[in-house]
Protein backbone atom coordinates (compact mmCIF):
# COMPACT_ATOMS: atom_id res chain seq x y z
CA UNK A 1 0.00 0.00 0.00
CA UNK A 2 1.30 3.10 -0.97
CA UNK A 3 0.41 6.52 1.62
CA UNK A 4 -1.48 8.01 -1.08
CA UNK A 5 -4.21 5.96 -0.66
CA UNK A 6 -4.89 7.30 2.88
CA UNK A 7 -6.31 10.72 3.89
CA UNK A 8 -5.02 13.24 5.82
CA UNK A 9 -3.58 12.41 9.31
CA UNK A 10 -5.31 15.53 10.42
CA UNK A 11 -8.29 16.73 9.12
CA UNK A 12 -11.69 19.02 9.90
CA UNK A 13 -14.75 17.25 8.38
CA UNK A 14 -18.62 17.43 7.78
CA UNK A 15 -19.08 13.75 7.43
CA UNK A 16 -18.30 11.00 9.55
CA UNK A 17 -15.08 8.89 9.81
CA UNK A 18 -14.29 5.12 10.06
CA UNK A 19 -12.50 3.83 12.88
CA UNK A 20 -10.92 0.89 10.32
CA UNK A 21 -9.72 2.95 7.72
CA UNK A 22 -7.92 5.54 10.29
CA UNK A 23 -6.25 2.79 12.03
CA UNK A 24 -5.32 0.83 9.15
CA UNK A 25 -3.78 4.51 7.73
CA UNK A 26 -1.93 4.51 11.34
CA UNK A 27 -0.76 1.03 11.17
CA UNK A 28 1.03 1.81 7.06
CA UNK A 29 3.18 4.35 8.97
CA UNK A 30 5.17 1.39 10.65
CA UNK A 31 5.44 -2.12 11.75
CA UNK A 32 7.48 -1.00 14.51
CA UNK A 33 3.79 -0.13 16.28
CA UNK A 34 3.40 -2.27 19.32
CA UNK A 35 0.05 -0.15 20.93
CA UNK A 36 -2.08 1.99 19.47
CA UNK A 37 -4.47 3.77 21.59
CA UNK A 38 -7.67 6.05 20.72
CA UNK A 39 -10.40 7.92 21.99
CA UNK A 40 -13.44 8.73 20.30
CA UNK A 41 -15.71 11.92 21.72
CA UNK A 42 -19.37 11.24 20.87
CA UNK A 43 -22.54 13.02 21.14
CA UNK A 44 -24.64 12.12 24.15
CA UNK A 45 -28.53 12.20 23.95
CA UNK A 46 -28.98 13.54 27.69
CA UNK A 47 -26.68 16.22 29.10
CA UNK A 48 -27.48 18.19 32.34
CA UNK A 49 -30.94 16.50 32.51
CA UNK A 50 -32.23 17.63 28.97
CA UNK A 51 -32.87 15.49 26.18
CA UNK A 52 -30.17 16.24 23.03
CA UNK A 53 -31.15 15.89 19.34
CA UNK A 54 -28.91 16.71 17.98
CA UNK A 55 -25.09 18.65 18.32
CA UNK A 56 -24.18 21.30 16.18
CA UNK A 57 -20.24 22.75 15.87
CA UNK A 58 -18.75 26.40 14.83
CA UNK A 59 -14.80 26.11 13.67
CA UNK A 60 -11.95 28.82 13.36
CA UNK A 61 -11.28 25.95 10.70
CA UNK A 62 -7.69 27.81 9.73
CA UNK A 63 -6.67 27.95 13.25
CA UNK A 64 -8.04 25.01 14.31
CA UNK A 65 -6.73 22.67 11.66
CA UNK A 66 -3.21 24.12 12.44
CA UNK A 67 -3.57 23.64 16.17
CA UNK A 68 -4.34 19.92 15.46
CA UNK A 69 -1.57 19.95 13.33
CA UNK A 70 0.79 21.20 16.18
CA UNK A 71 -0.62 19.26 18.58
CA UNK A 72 0.06 16.11 16.47
CA UNK A 73 4.02 17.02 15.56
CA UNK A 74 3.83 17.42 19.83
CA UNK A 75 2.49 14.56 21.11
CA UNK A 76 5.12 12.37 18.32
CA UNK A 77 7.82 14.49 19.71
CA UNK A 78 6.71 13.95 23.79
CA UNK A 79 5.84 10.72 23.65
CA UNK A 80 8.11 9.22 20.93
CA UNK A 81 5.24 8.16 18.50
CA UNK A 82 5.17 6.14 15.44
CA UNK A 83 2.41 8.30 14.19
CA UNK A 84 -0.97 9.89 15.36
CA UNK A 85 -3.99 11.03 13.67
CA UNK A 86 -6.62 13.79 15.22
CA UNK A 87 -9.93 14.05 12.88
CA UNK A 88 -13.03 16.15 14.35
CA UNK A 89 -16.04 16.55 12.43
CA UNK A 90 -18.38 20.29 12.59
CA UNK A 91 -21.98 20.65 11.36
CA UNK A 92 -24.43 18.91 12.86
CA UNK A 93 -23.99 15.58 14.62
CA UNK A 94 -26.88 13.36 15.70
CA UNK A 95 -27.02 12.17 19.05
CA UNK A 96 -24.78 8.89 19.67
CA UNK A 97 -22.68 9.66 16.93
CA UNK A 98 -19.00 10.62 16.45
CA UNK A 99 -17.48 14.00 17.12
CA UNK A 100 -13.94 13.61 17.29
CA UNK A 101 -11.20 10.61 16.87
CA UNK A 102 -7.82 10.40 17.63
CA UNK A 103 -5.64 7.93 17.70
CA UNK A 104 -1.65 7.33 19.14
CA UNK A 105 0.35 4.64 17.47
CA UNK A 106 3.60 3.29 19.14
CA UNK A 107 6.19 0.95 19.74
CA UNK A 108 4.80 0.37 23.25
CA UNK A 109 1.45 0.51 24.99
CA UNK A 110 2.11 2.83 27.88
CA UNK A 111 3.29 6.05 25.49
CA UNK A 112 0.25 5.50 23.10
CA UNK A 113 -2.22 5.50 25.78
CA UNK A 114 -0.63 8.53 27.96
CA UNK A 115 -0.41 10.50 24.42
CA UNK A 116 -4.25 9.39 23.71
CA UNK A 117 -4.97 11.11 26.87
CA UNK A 118 -2.74 13.74 26.64
CA UNK A 119 -3.84 14.88 23.28
CA UNK A 120 -7.95 14.77 23.60
CA UNK A 121 -6.92 17.30 27.09
CA UNK A 122 -4.85 19.37 24.93
CA UNK A 123 -7.41 19.33 22.01
CA UNK A 124 -10.25 20.66 24.37
CA UNK A 125 -7.65 23.53 25.60
CA UNK A 126 -5.98 24.26 22.27
CA UNK A 127 -8.53 24.25 19.74
CA UNK A 128 -10.95 26.84 18.44
CA UNK A 129 -13.95 24.44 18.23
CA UNK A 130 -17.37 25.54 19.93
CA UNK A 131 -20.72 23.35 20.14
CA UNK A 132 -23.94 23.95 20.51
CA UNK A 133 -26.78 21.24 22.00
CA UNK A 134 -30.09 21.72 19.95
CA UNK A 135 -32.85 20.39 22.21
CA UNK A 136 -37.07 20.29 21.86
CA UNK A 137 -36.67 23.17 24.19
CA UNK A 138 -34.03 24.88 22.13
CA UNK A 139 -30.29 25.52 21.14
CA UNK A 140 -27.95 26.49 23.56
CA UNK A 141 -23.86 26.80 23.01
CA UNK A 142 -21.98 24.75 26.28
CA UNK A 143 -19.80 26.21 28.35
CA UNK A 144 -16.95 24.56 29.06
CA UNK A 145 -16.33 23.56 33.06
CA UNK A 146 -13.16 24.97 33.77
CA UNK B 1 -9.46 47.58 7.01
CA UNK B 2 -8.76 45.07 9.65
CA UNK B 3 -11.06 41.84 9.71
CA UNK B 4 -12.80 40.80 12.90
CA UNK B 5 -14.43 37.43 13.09
CA UNK B 6 -16.27 35.36 15.45
CA UNK B 7 -17.51 32.13 16.00
CA UNK B 8 -20.20 29.97 18.15
CA UNK B 9 -21.51 32.02 21.21
CA UNK B 10 -19.70 35.08 20.93
CA UNK B 11 -20.78 35.50 16.94
CA UNK B 12 -24.64 34.62 18.34
CA UNK B 13 -24.07 38.05 20.91
CA UNK B 14 -22.65 40.26 18.05
CA UNK B 15 -25.68 38.84 15.49
CA UNK B 16 -22.20 38.55 12.81
CA UNK B 17 -19.50 36.24 11.62
CA UNK B 18 -17.39 38.96 10.66
CA UNK B 19 -16.61 42.81 10.71
CA UNK B 20 -14.63 44.97 9.17
CA UNK B 21 -12.41 47.37 11.60
CA UNK B 22 -11.32 50.59 9.56
CA UNK B 23 -7.18 50.34 9.87
CA UNK B 24 -5.18 53.50 11.40
CA UNK B 25 -1.48 53.87 11.67
CA UNK B 26 -0.24 52.57 15.06
CA UNK B 27 -3.53 50.43 15.75
CA UNK B 28 -2.86 47.93 18.68
CA UNK B 29 -5.36 44.67 19.48
CA UNK B 30 -6.41 46.79 22.87
CA UNK B 31 -7.91 49.48 20.35
CA UNK B 32 -9.68 47.04 18.11
CA UNK B 33 -11.03 45.56 21.29
CA UNK B 34 -12.18 48.56 22.85
CA UNK B 35 -14.20 49.57 20.05
CA UNK B 36 -16.27 46.14 19.44
CA UNK B 37 -17.19 46.07 23.37
CA UNK B 38 -18.76 49.30 23.28
CA UNK B 39 -20.75 48.51 20.31
CA UNK B 40 -21.36 44.82 21.80
CA UNK B 41 -20.74 44.18 25.39
CA UNK B 42 -22.75 40.92 26.10
CA UNK B 43 -20.55 39.32 23.61
CA UNK B 44 -17.61 40.28 25.00
CA UNK B 45 -18.78 39.42 28.61
CA UNK B 46 -17.44 35.89 27.37
CA UNK B 47 -14.37 36.86 25.38
CA UNK B 48 -11.59 34.86 26.62
CA UNK B 49 -8.90 34.65 23.94
CA UNK B 50 -8.11 36.30 21.13
CA UNK B 51 -5.79 35.35 17.88
CA UNK B 52 -3.93 37.26 15.29
CA UNK B 53 -3.79 36.00 12.06
CA UNK B 54 -4.65 32.41 13.28
CA UNK B 55 -1.86 32.33 16.14
CA UNK B 56 -3.27 33.31 20.02
CA UNK B 57 -2.44 36.37 20.68
CA UNK B 58 -1.79 37.19 24.76
CA UNK B 59 -0.68 40.72 25.12
CA UNK B 60 -3.29 43.11 23.64
CA UNK B 61 -0.79 45.99 23.27
CA UNK B 62 0.07 44.15 19.81
CA UNK B 63 0.23 46.35 16.91
CA UNK B 64 -1.70 45.15 14.04
CA UNK B 65 -1.26 45.79 10.59
CA UNK B 66 -3.22 46.53 7.91
CA UNK B 67 -5.47 43.83 6.90
CA UNK B 68 -4.74 41.62 10.01
CA UNK B 69 -7.14 38.71 10.56
CA UNK B 70 -8.33 39.27 14.08
CA UNK B 71 -10.91 36.93 16.27
CA UNK B 72 -12.05 37.11 19.87
CA UNK B 73 -13.01 34.13 21.00
CA UNK B 74 -14.96 32.59 24.40
CA UNK B 75 -13.65 29.30 25.82
CA UNK B 76 -13.60 26.49 23.63
CA UNK B 77 -15.78 23.51 23.37
CA UNK B 78 -15.10 21.14 20.84
CA UNK B 79 -14.01 17.51 21.46
CA UNK C 1 -30.83 -1.81 16.23
CA UNK C 2 -31.34 -5.48 18.32
CA UNK C 3 -28.37 -6.44 20.46
CA UNK C 4 -28.93 -9.73 18.56
CA UNK C 5 -26.96 -8.11 15.40
CA UNK C 6 -23.70 -8.11 17.31
CA UNK C 7 -21.25 -10.84 18.45
CA UNK C 8 -19.68 -11.13 22.16
CA UNK C 9 -18.35 -8.40 24.13
CA UNK C 10 -16.02 -10.90 25.11
CA UNK C 11 -14.44 -13.13 22.60
CA UNK C 12 -10.97 -15.59 21.91
CA UNK C 13 -11.23 -15.89 18.25
CA UNK C 14 -8.63 -16.78 15.10
CA UNK C 15 -10.04 -14.47 12.79
CA UNK C 16 -9.08 -10.65 12.63
CA UNK C 17 -11.66 -8.02 14.16
CA UNK C 18 -12.75 -4.67 12.98
CA UNK C 19 -12.83 -1.45 15.34
CA UNK C 20 -15.72 -0.11 13.25
CA UNK C 21 -18.18 -3.11 14.28
CA UNK C 22 -17.07 -3.45 17.69
CA UNK C 23 -17.44 0.55 18.42
CA UNK C 24 -21.10 0.00 16.45
CA UNK C 25 -21.95 -2.70 19.14
CA UNK C 26 -20.46 -0.73 22.36
CA UNK C 27 -22.37 2.23 21.36
CA UNK C 28 -25.42 0.51 21.10
CA UNK C 29 -25.50 -0.25 24.78
CA UNK C 30 -25.97 3.44 25.68
CA UNK C 31 -26.50 6.74 23.62
CA UNK C 32 -25.33 8.29 27.35
CA UNK C 33 -21.50 7.44 25.86
CA UNK C 34 -19.77 10.28 25.48
CA UNK C 35 -16.30 8.83 25.47
CA UNK C 36 -14.54 5.96 24.44
CA UNK C 37 -11.25 4.70 24.66
CA UNK C 38 -9.85 1.89 22.86
CA UNK C 39 -6.25 0.13 22.84
CA UNK C 40 -5.48 -2.17 19.85
CA UNK C 41 -2.22 -4.39 20.80
CA UNK C 42 -0.04 -5.21 17.17
CA UNK C 43 2.38 -7.80 15.94
CA UNK C 44 5.57 -6.06 15.73
CA UNK C 45 8.10 -6.81 12.93
CA UNK C 46 10.74 -6.67 14.95
CA UNK C 47 11.22 -7.56 18.72
CA UNK C 48 15.05 -7.35 20.47
CA UNK C 49 17.01 -6.66 17.30
CA UNK C 50 15.66 -10.09 15.35
CA UNK C 51 12.62 -9.88 12.89
CA UNK C 52 9.80 -11.65 13.12
CA UNK C 53 7.20 -12.44 10.77
CA UNK C 54 4.55 -14.11 12.76
CA UNK C 55 3.58 -14.41 16.35
CA UNK C 56 1.52 -17.71 17.14
CA UNK C 57 -0.47 -18.18 20.02
CA UNK C 58 -1.57 -20.72 22.85
CA UNK C 59 -4.32 -20.38 24.98
CA UNK C 60 -5.76 -22.29 28.47
CA UNK C 61 -9.23 -21.24 26.08
CA UNK C 62 -11.82 -21.88 28.82
CA UNK C 63 -9.97 -20.10 31.75
CA UNK C 64 -8.64 -17.29 29.29
CA UNK C 65 -12.30 -16.41 28.24
CA UNK C 66 -13.23 -16.50 32.20
CA UNK C 67 -10.95 -14.23 33.35
CA UNK C 68 -11.89 -11.63 30.37
CA UNK C 69 -15.33 -11.68 31.71
CA UNK C 70 -13.94 -11.23 34.90
CA UNK C 71 -11.80 -8.63 33.96
CA UNK C 72 -14.96 -6.48 31.69
CA UNK C 73 -17.36 -6.80 34.72
CA UNK C 74 -14.72 -5.99 37.26
CA UNK C 75 -13.79 -2.39 34.86
CA UNK C 76 -17.55 -1.76 34.33
CA UNK C 77 -18.32 -1.54 38.02
CA UNK C 78 -14.36 -0.02 39.14
CA UNK C 79 -14.87 3.04 36.74
CA UNK C 80 -18.47 2.99 36.11
CA UNK C 81 -18.58 2.17 32.51
CA UNK C 82 -21.48 1.47 30.16
CA UNK C 83 -19.84 -1.00 28.42
CA UNK C 84 -16.60 -2.68 27.33
CA UNK C 85 -15.79 -5.00 24.93
CA UNK C 86 -12.20 -7.04 24.94
CA UNK C 87 -11.19 -9.31 22.20
CA UNK C 88 -8.18 -11.56 21.96
CA UNK C 89 -6.94 -13.28 19.18
CA UNK C 90 -5.10 -16.65 18.65
CA UNK C 91 -3.79 -18.73 16.23
CA UNK C 92 -1.09 -17.64 14.17
CA UNK C 93 -1.08 -13.64 13.49
CA UNK C 94 1.15 -12.13 10.56
CA UNK C 95 4.01 -9.05 11.27
CA UNK C 96 1.36 -5.61 11.31
CA UNK C 97 -2.02 -7.19 12.36
CA UNK C 98 -3.48 -6.92 15.13
CA UNK C 99 -3.80 -9.15 18.31
CA UNK C 100 -5.89 -7.61 20.84
CA UNK C 101 -8.65 -5.32 21.05
CA UNK C 102 -10.10 -3.75 24.30
CA UNK C 103 -12.90 -0.85 24.56
CA UNK C 104 -14.17 1.59 27.25
CA UNK C 105 -17.05 3.54 27.13
CA UNK C 106 -18.59 5.81 29.68
CA UNK C 107 -19.95 9.26 29.85
CA UNK C 108 -16.73 10.96 30.27
CA UNK C 109 -13.47 10.47 28.82
CA UNK C 110 -11.33 10.32 31.88
CA UNK C 111 -12.76 6.71 33.24
CA UNK C 112 -12.92 6.03 29.73
CA UNK C 113 -9.30 5.99 29.18
CA UNK C 114 -7.93 5.15 32.31
CA UNK C 115 -10.57 2.06 32.36
CA UNK C 116 -9.12 0.70 28.93
CA UNK C 117 -5.63 1.49 30.49
CA UNK C 118 -6.55 -0.41 33.79
CA UNK C 119 -7.94 -3.13 31.13
CA UNK C 120 -4.74 -4.00 28.86
CA UNK C 121 -2.62 -4.26 31.76
CA UNK C 122 -4.40 -6.70 33.89
CA UNK C 123 -5.37 -9.04 30.73
CA UNK C 124 -1.27 -9.35 30.75
CA UNK C 125 -1.40 -10.30 34.13
CA UNK C 126 -4.31 -12.30 34.29
CA UNK C 127 -5.13 -13.92 30.86
CA UNK C 128 -3.75 -17.01 30.34
CA UNK C 129 -2.11 -17.22 27.06
CA UNK C 130 1.17 -17.52 25.37
CA UNK C 131 3.23 -16.08 22.56
CA UNK C 132 6.01 -17.45 20.36
CA UNK C 133 7.54 -15.23 17.99
CA UNK C 134 8.10 -16.75 14.44
CA UNK C 135 11.53 -15.89 13.27
CA UNK C 136 13.89 -16.62 10.27
CA UNK C 137 16.12 -18.11 12.58
CA UNK C 138 13.85 -20.15 14.28
CA UNK C 139 10.45 -19.93 16.82
CA UNK C 140 10.86 -18.76 20.57
CA UNK C 141 8.50 -18.44 23.27
CA UNK C 142 8.33 -14.59 24.74
CA UNK C 143 9.15 -14.45 27.67
CA UNK C 144 7.29 -11.36 29.58
CA UNK C 145 8.83 -8.58 31.57
CA UNK C 146 8.43 -8.37 34.93
CA UNK D 1 -7.77 -39.77 36.70
CA UNK D 2 -6.18 -36.30 37.13
CA UNK D 3 -6.35 -34.32 33.79
CA UNK D 4 -3.18 -32.11 33.43
CA UNK D 5 -2.94 -29.73 30.87
CA UNK D 6 0.02 -28.03 29.82
CA UNK D 7 0.36 -24.57 27.17
CA UNK D 8 2.97 -22.49 25.69
CA UNK D 9 6.59 -23.51 26.90
CA UNK D 10 5.41 -25.70 29.20
CA UNK D 11 3.54 -28.09 26.71
CA UNK D 12 6.82 -27.55 24.58
CA UNK D 13 9.34 -28.54 27.53
CA UNK D 14 6.93 -31.35 28.56
CA UNK D 15 6.65 -32.32 24.44
CA UNK D 16 2.61 -32.82 25.21
CA UNK D 17 -0.11 -30.73 25.98
CA UNK D 18 -2.34 -33.10 28.31
CA UNK D 19 -1.30 -36.08 30.36
CA UNK D 20 -2.97 -38.18 32.72
CA UNK D 21 -2.11 -38.77 36.37
CA UNK D 22 -3.77 -41.67 38.43
CA UNK D 23 -6.20 -40.37 41.12
CA UNK D 24 -5.86 -41.90 44.49
CA UNK D 25 -7.69 -40.83 47.94
CA UNK D 26 -6.77 -37.81 49.95
CA UNK D 27 -4.73 -36.80 46.65
CA UNK D 28 -3.05 -32.94 46.87
CA UNK D 29 -2.12 -30.45 44.08
CA UNK D 30 1.73 -30.73 45.25
CA UNK D 31 1.30 -34.54 44.51
CA UNK D 32 0.53 -33.96 41.58
CA UNK D 33 2.98 -31.44 41.06
CA UNK D 34 5.94 -33.93 42.66
CA UNK D 35 5.47 -36.31 40.10
CA UNK D 36 5.16 -34.66 37.33
CA UNK D 37 7.85 -31.81 38.26
CA UNK D 38 10.74 -35.51 38.70
CA UNK D 39 9.74 -36.50 35.11
CA UNK D 40 9.86 -32.90 33.48
CA UNK D 41 11.93 -30.94 35.73
CA UNK D 42 12.91 -28.48 32.64
CA UNK D 43 9.60 -27.56 31.69
CA UNK D 44 8.64 -26.91 35.93
CA UNK D 45 11.37 -24.86 36.08
CA UNK D 46 9.63 -22.13 34.20
CA UNK D 47 6.18 -22.66 36.18
CA UNK D 48 4.85 -19.96 37.74
CA UNK D 49 1.14 -20.93 38.55
CA UNK D 50 -1.27 -23.46 38.66
CA UNK D 51 -5.24 -23.62 37.87
CA UNK D 52 -7.30 -26.37 38.97
CA UNK D 53 -10.99 -26.67 36.71
CA UNK D 54 -9.76 -23.17 35.48
CA UNK D 55 -9.06 -21.17 38.75
CA UNK D 56 -6.16 -20.08 39.81
CA UNK D 57 -4.76 -21.95 42.95
CA UNK D 58 -2.26 -20.82 44.96
CA UNK D 59 -2.47 -23.32 48.10
CA UNK D 60 -0.04 -26.40 46.58
CA UNK D 61 -1.85 -28.22 49.77
CA UNK D 62 -5.37 -28.03 47.78
CA UNK D 63 -6.97 -31.30 48.01
CA UNK D 64 -8.34 -32.41 44.42
CA UNK D 65 -11.78 -34.86 43.38
CA UNK D 66 -11.43 -37.29 41.03
CA UNK D 67 -11.74 -36.59 37.17
CA UNK D 68 -9.97 -32.38 38.14
CA UNK D 69 -8.48 -30.77 35.49
CA UNK D 70 -4.72 -29.36 36.59
CA UNK D 71 -2.63 -26.45 34.65
CA UNK D 72 0.83 -26.13 35.60
CA UNK D 73 1.54 -22.40 33.68
CA UNK D 74 4.39 -20.03 32.91
CA UNK D 75 3.78 -16.63 33.34
CA UNK D 76 1.59 -15.40 30.62
CA UNK D 77 2.13 -13.21 27.42
CA UNK D 78 -1.07 -12.77 25.74
CA UNK D 79 -2.15 -9.02 24.84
Amino acid sequence: MTKGEFTDAVRIQQEDFSQDEEIRALQASSKQMGGIATFIGCARDFSEGRKVTQISFDAYGSMALAEMNKLRDEAIVKFALQDARIVHRVGVVGAGEQIVFIAAGAEHRAPALQACNWLIDELKQRVPIWKKEITPQGDSWVTPHP
Amino acid sequence: MIKVLFFGPVAERVGASEVQVPFHAGMRLQDVRAQLQKLHPAAFEIVCFAAVNGKHALDMSLPLAEHSEVVFMSKFSGG
